[in-house]
């Protein structure tokens, strides 16, 4: 059974919530997140019955019981191997992937960077806390070296990995970062995460009010934070300040902050999303606070046929040459023989 | 029937081809090959040995021999191997060429067993078979190895003869297989026909044997191994239910094939995910399954264990798929490409929390057929979870499969939630299931989880209560699958002395072993079990028909404690675990232990 | 005694600090915090009521009892949550200014429950405690917020009144917590006190408890939580083995605080690792017996399902190694938060091929010490993984436990090979162990893998008979373990009517019942198991000299099961799968069901 | 009990093998992985009894079996994770890591990034052959696309990922790609991966004569290799070629091959294996034949404390802090009271 969908008009956020109560903390920046994303499926009209929200372990991971949609709420790490199996099945579902740090960079890794290479057609959100916030408090991979948590009373001795850096490592054909209070920018990308084909994949910075409050100051303080973020903009230098006086220039192989009084804008970096090779978008994800900015925006975003695309093309291939599924044919494939 | 040779020896190749010649000449056939682990092992080497077993026979046949009336020997280190599976009086031909210093000192032969006369006890056969082939293909002008590499061929001629069949159907083979390099596909033919007309000249052989065709029920036949009869049947059923199948898996020995042979199949819409591992591939099983596809995945024992967890979400989800777990030896990575039934603890109780699963198991390669579409009816009908046993033994042995002719195969009904004016998620259905609303209907939207889920609506509910409730209805629901089991029949007399159970691959040996047990007057009956979660409603009654309760099963006993700790019976058990089937006589002799000598 | 507010309200503070004054002061304790899954769900509602149980007397206490005398109720919703569980004629202490529109509307009461008679049953006494406390914090200068953030505070004043309970212990926790921000430190202590005078001024109880400290054996006390004890149990152990103590784990609910205790211990040299998931938990496990350390993993229901296929290698590698799991409601996320009993099954039976663990529960939280000693103990004396079972009652509960003295510990030897001249990697030692060889040790290289090993030479193979062997010397070295378990002892009669068998956390609960029921004359004894697997020798025997079996569990009959299949008892059961622990009065009731009324 | 550790001389190749056959295939790279690195291990005296050897499951990971030294074969996938565990209990140890495409990089792929992430102390081998040989030809995630295996008749539709990248995109501090077939160049990488602290990945370009014979003879066949390698030294120009004439430049941003009659040797890169900055080796772990010639040796090779170092170092400083690990202090340390 297969039912042809209909884009809905005019359909409202509100229909998108659920009788559920939502359960985050307050101050939590989940709750930003699923209201710009139910404000953005309602203004672009996507269709509930054909979005299909899956989600992992965590507090984050909570998010598909608030969504009017279909959803599977699954086990901790796995909701981009839940995904695959979803859009493989059905190629006309919108699905979105709900994960952590933890959840998708920690136990989930391994899902993460294969559905990145093999570019299902999946939009994947991060919601990065650089904590483990369900289980109350452990560094995630993520955290910082030297972040105390329970787990690590006395700082944790692990190294960060970086989510962007990890997706483009693996080939991802769409990354980007946004942070959850940042409403109209965080909007602007999700909308474009829509819009991909292939694995979108967008890390959020998120605020865990309870146990790492604030780790994103840098990043959401209204007087400070143009000087620490640089926004990317296809074909647009990267320019950034709160005056916007200093732009990001290459020198020899290194990035350089310069004031824009004294160089020139032809010096500047100009962004290309649609660049072919990652390298350059390897280079911006490399970019951290507080020696530079820290970029916010779409990375990367190329064309490239999705792996349920290549499915399904093969389906149809194969059916053109062999013909209508008939069980017969199926049977009677091999060295047949006759008794009686 | 076995031959035996090094496994660059191509003895996988020559025993499939007599299979099928045999097969297609109308005999009952059963296969099973045997192959080492690494995938060349050092020449001439016992652990490089790689064996073919073909049983075949003018009665029904059902497990390919537990020993060899006719053995070849392509080296010393095969003889070594395969000689103590040989029956006494049996052929025994070898490649004479082969039994110089070099290769008997790998073989770990002090002397060399030809001249000892230790194999006096068979009927030997010296055949020069190298230099012989070398000197028959030389018309067709191929090098030295690759002339050599035709003698495979060349014991096959010599085999056919023996058995007086017809070389047509290879001849064929070779020619459609080779066509591309004439010369290998003439020199093949040359090797062949050597072979052959060296029995008819040599003279040297006492007997020829004449298998008659067997009775087999009227059909198309077609011969297939387990693993791929198991592909047949999940592509019939995802067919029958008119559903995209979804096959997500990681490939794994013995599994393997089931994969291979689903991907062929993509014009029958069949979708293969060759996932990163496991789990994924579980994952995948369950997202495929809540958006509508027949959704399966294949596995043994070690990629078993690791999808245990997200088979538990798909009890919780209630969601219909299919786990087909080909067993191997274990624990661990352990004998990776023999067979073992040690699996069963593990697809019964081997999760966390109460986590009931039904279990089916298949009982020969062609069984893997109906087994598969069983499972996949039953996990559809009550959206559950269903593990399907195979095993090593089963996936690569062979056996002569009827093709289901029109209105032979189930129905496979599948009813999609379509109302949303009545629909609740974790609402019961008749069968106890709940109703499957894939993605794409409208208004149906719902979210499910790992978490416990209310009664009917399915949200999140840490209610005591509610926990204890659905707890009994997951129960209930796959208890309700006994509906669907058919009464168990027993084999012999329906009460008695000694009752003798068995599951899954073991039914050709342990039932061939109780006929002729009763043939000579034993009191003894026969249970095989397909379904072991849950079990027929009648067992425990039958079970208490008999003074006593024998299980058979290739593991220390599983199937035994489940049975003793279910109907309190004092089973006793016949275990093995070699990595190999039983062996009839191990049955008989287990048989005769327990009857203390009692007759009918 | 039961605390129960929003979970922000702080009271699982109090409840602590409750626990702490009143061991201190030498009562016998035991302890239930109970949380909402969600850090922090919606003010007000059911959902996010948070309670804390401390049940203290003079005789010795067993369980958090079922039922509380005293409750008190920071809000309409904790009220309806907790009220059922109060006793008739328990004193109930509200806090009257909570019961307003909105929050009885979020805890959906119709109406307000303080006016409509139905808690006529209860001493019920109304205090204002939300303005009360913003009246006492008032010279302390906070803020709004932060005032009515004391109440917790005056809650626990009002309650050491009605116990007749010293101020200063919290007073110098207040102060040692806040110190730092004086305004905070002096608000509390005020609400305290405040508290504490309202109960004696007010005098509208009727009613002052006065419970005497317990008799419990002398020694130094501390009251540690059941994680907490293992934690201390296992750096216990690698200091007595002399060998750093690695501990691989991922977190997870109830388990993670054995991660944070541990993590604590540096100075101990315990080297902590925090693994990307259980997977690689498990296996940094395994590389880290295998060069020398005490290793042990934690983890709950699902990460054990994730770590099964590891544990498989532990058990071919024979490398000694403890994993902890605390179980929780499943099948799959499940409950994560509740305690549960259904991983036994999964613990025993649920990894692939012939695979045996031994297996120990905890029966308390000060248990978990004495276990995880042991469970180390047996790791290393038999070379093999040990599965240590806790859940999230004792993890999370806690008891005084009594920190062993000079000798008490047992001995925890640790014997590496180190002469190459005899080493061999699967020779059998003593216990049919083999040895302990470890990176470092001149001359003693050698390799161990997941492949079946060959007896005495650890090489791979794969002879048949040779697998066979290995199967049965791995059971055989698990059987040894019987060895260290002692003979079983039985509470109460050692014959007679009914014997009821516990295992792990129910044993406070069902020991409490059964000494209630021979106090009234019922002819029931109990055997509370500490090894599952192997069960102790004379267990059988036992089994056999009662006329009926009750096996009480937190599943659906899992050891039941078992005791059944190998003892052929017609073994009953008590099952209840709530996320929480029996009751006591469900054991009464179900010996007295099977006893009919008899007595002795 | 911990033995000194002794660094023995004129230790020969031959003691490094063990009694057992070797069983791959004739033909097969893994013979001559195995043979250099018993050499460059005897060159180095390196200690046996200080040496482990870990792996996971296929072909390539049967090597612990043929180097006498302590080894574990261990289960799919997990080596890394198991050779954790080897170098937290023992940090003395000098532990090797041996895995292929499918074992590393498919159902290993978590456990190889967050070694990385780590810079835990061990030294991997990825045999990358782009097929999973041990199970008779599946491809795997190093397989291009369209590769025609057992399990993709049709020809694989999943894209692949790339070791070095992935790894670089992990934070790897040293990673490094050689041929089975070239000799010298092979050893090198090897001696130089006993140098480092902190993880050392070295992807092997490794011949499976069986299942995917030839799939790298573009980089092995003596007559044209040169032309489709680029051999990366530190602190020279990257300069290829049969006749070395030809060379790569960055142009914007860009790399391009020209030749060197047309150009500058000044305009080349230069290659910095030491560059703090994982961009640029990023970028050159994006080159791939044809398009390029392709990168052999130490892409990256940074200085940065070893996750042992760090967990040792956190224990040494908690016992100066603490004092010695006395029972008594364990149980003693919260709030305690007498009975009796
Ligand atoms: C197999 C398994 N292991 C561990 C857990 C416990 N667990 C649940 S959520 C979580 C981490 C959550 O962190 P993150 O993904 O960052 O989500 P957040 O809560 O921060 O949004 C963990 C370790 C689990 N549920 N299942
Ligand atoms: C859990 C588990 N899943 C699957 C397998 C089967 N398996 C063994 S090796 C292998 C892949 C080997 O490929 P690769 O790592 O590239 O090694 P190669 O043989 O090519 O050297 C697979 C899938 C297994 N042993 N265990
Ligand atoms: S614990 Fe942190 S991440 Fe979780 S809901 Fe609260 S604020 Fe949000
Ligand atoms: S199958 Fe391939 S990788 Fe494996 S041993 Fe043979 S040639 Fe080497
Ligand atoms: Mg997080
Ligand atoms: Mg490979």
């Amino acid at each position: 059974m297969s039912v042809a969908r209909v884009e809905t008009a005019g359909i409202t956020p509100k229909e998108y919530k659920t009788d559920q109560q939502v359960k985050w903390c307050p101050g939590c920046g989940d709750h930003s997140i699923l209201i710009q994303l139910q404000k953005v499926l309602a203004t672009r009209g996507a269709d509930r019955d054909h979005t299909v929200f899956v989600s992992g372990i965590g507090c984050s991971s909570r998010f598909p019981y608030y969504m009017n949609t279909y959803g599977i709420h699954g086990i901790h790490g796995r909701a981009p191997a839940i995904a695959t199996g979803v859009k493989c099945a059905n190629p006309e579902l919108d699905v979105w992937v709900v994960t952590g740090d933890g959840d998708g960079l920690s136990i989930g890794g391994n899902h993460f960077i294969h559905t990145a290479r093999r570019n299902v057609g999946l939009k994947i959100i991060l919601f990065n806390n650089r904590i483990y916030g369900l289980t109350k408090g452990q560094y995630s991979p993520t955290s910082e070296l030297g972040t105390r948590t329970k787990s690590s009373p006395g700082g944790s001795i692990d190294y960060p990995v970086h989510p962007i850096s990890l997706a483009i490592g693996a080939e991802v054909t769409f990354a980007a970062r946004a942070v959850d209070t940042d409403v109209p920018h965080l909007q602007y990308v999700l909308r474009r995460m829509m819009e991909h084909r292939g694995t979108a994949f967008l890390e959020v910075y998120q605020n865990c009010q309870v146990y790492n409050a604030n780790a994103y100051g840098w990043a959401t303080d209204r007087q400070t934070r143009n000087e620490h973020i640089v926004y990317l903009e296809h074909g647009k230098p990267l320019i950034f300040g709160t005056n916007r006086d200093k732009g990001i220039r290459l020198r020899g192989d290194a990035f350089e902050v310069v004031e824009l009084a004294k160089a020139s804008q032809d010096e500047l970096v100009v962004h290309d999303e649609k660049a072919a090779n990652p390298s350059m978008a390897f280079r911006l994800a490399q970019m951290h606070y507080p020696e530079f900015p820290e970029p916010l925006g779409i990375f990367r975003a190329i064309e490239k046929p999705a792996y349920e695309e290549l499915l399904t093309g093969q389906i149809a291939a194969a059916r053109k040459k062999e013909g209508p599924p008939k069980l017969e044919r199926l049977f009677h494939a091999g060295e047949m023989w006759k008794v009686g | 029937m076995r031959f035996a040779g090094d496994s660059g020896d191509g003895m996988q190749l020559v025993g499939s081809q007599f299979t099928a010649t045999s097969a297609v000449f109308g005999n009952d056939i059963a296969t099973f090959p045997d192959y080492p682990a690494e995938i060349r092992a050092p020449l001439g080497t016992p652990a490089g040995v790689s064996g073919f077993q073909v049983n075949f026979a003018s009665r029904h046949v059902f497990t390919p021999g537990d020993r060899a009336d006719v053995l070849v020997a392509m080296n010393p280190a095969a003889l070594k191997v395969n000689v103590g599976d040989l029956v006494d009086g049996g052929i025994l031909v070898v490649n004479a060429d082969e039994f110089d210093e070099t290769n008997l000192q790998r073989a770990q032969y002090g002397a060399n067993p030809l001249e000892t006369g230790e194999l006096s006890r068979f009927r030997l056969y010296k055949v020069p078979i190298t230099t012989q082939t070398l000197e028959a293909v030389k018309q067709a002008g191929l090098g030295p190895r690759d002339a050599g590499r035709c003698k495979n061929f060349y014991a096959l001629g010599l085999v056919y003869w023996l058995f007086d069949r017809p070389l047509e159907p290879t001849e064929r083979w070779i020619n459609s297989k080779f066509g591309k390099v004439p010369a290998v596909a003439q020199a093949n033919t040359l090797a062949l026909r050597a072979g052959y007309a060296y029995g008819e000249t040599a003279e040297i052989f006492t007997v020829r044997y004449r298998v008659k065709p067997a009775d087999l029920p009227a059909g198309t036949y077609r011969n297939l191994t387990g693993n791929q009869a198991t592909a047949l049947g999940l592509v019939a059923a995802a067919q029958l239910a008119g559903r995209p199948l979804f096959y997500g898996s990681y490939p794994i020995t013995p599994a393997s094939e089931i994969l291979h042979e689903l991907s062929t199949h993509h014009s029958f819409d069949v979708r293969v995910f060759q996932a990163e591992d496991e789990i994924a591939a579980m994952c995948s099983v369950v997202g495929a399954a809540f958006a509508g596809a027949i959704a399966v995945t294949g596995t043994s024992g070690p990629g078993m264990a690791l999808k245990q967890e997200a088979i538990g979400l798909a009890v919780m989800t209630e969601l219909p798929c299919v786990i087909v777990n080909v067993q191997r030896g274990g624990p661990s990575t352990g004998l990776p490409t023999k067979t073992e039934q040690a699996d069963l603890w593990q697809a019964m109780l081997g999760r966390n929390g109460e986590c009931p699963v039904p279990v089916v198991a298949a009982r020969s390669p062609a069984d893997c057929f109906w087994t598969a579409l069983e499972a996949t009816r039953v996990a559809v009908k009550y959206m559950t979870p269903v593990i399907m046993l195979s095993d090593g033994y089963l996936a690569q042995g062979s056996e002569p499969w009827r093709a289901p002719e029109d209105g032979e195969l189930p129905a496979l009904e599948v009813r999609f939630a379509t109302d949303p004016a009545t629909f609740e998620p974790y609402a019961r259905l008749e069968n106890g299931e709940r109703p499957w609303a894939i993605p794409g209907t409208p208004g149906l939207h719902h979210r499910i989880g790992g978490l416990e889920k209310e009664h009917v609506s399915g949200n999140v509910c840490y209610v005591p209560e509610n926990h204890q409730r659905m707890v009994e209805l997951r129960a209930q629901k796959v208890a309700n699958v006994a509906r669907d089991v058919p009464d168990q029949e027993v084999f012999g007399a329906q009460r008695g002395e000694l009752l003798v159970v068995s599951w899954g691959g073991t039914f050709g040996c342990v039932r061939t072993a109780i006929e002729q047990a009763r043939d000579n007057g034993k009191d003894v009956s026969h249970v095989h079990l397909r379904w072991l979660n849950p079990m027929p409603r009648n067992l425990g009654e039958i079970l208490s028909r008999f003074r006593k309760v024998l299980v058979c099963e290739l593991n220390m006993g599983q199937l035994q404690l489940l049975l003793r700790g279910r109907y309190l019976v004092d089973a006793a058990g016949l275990h093995k675990v070699q990595g190999r089937p039983f062996m009839v006589s191990e049955v008989l002799d287990k048989v005769d232990e327990l009857l203390g000598g009692k007759a009918l």
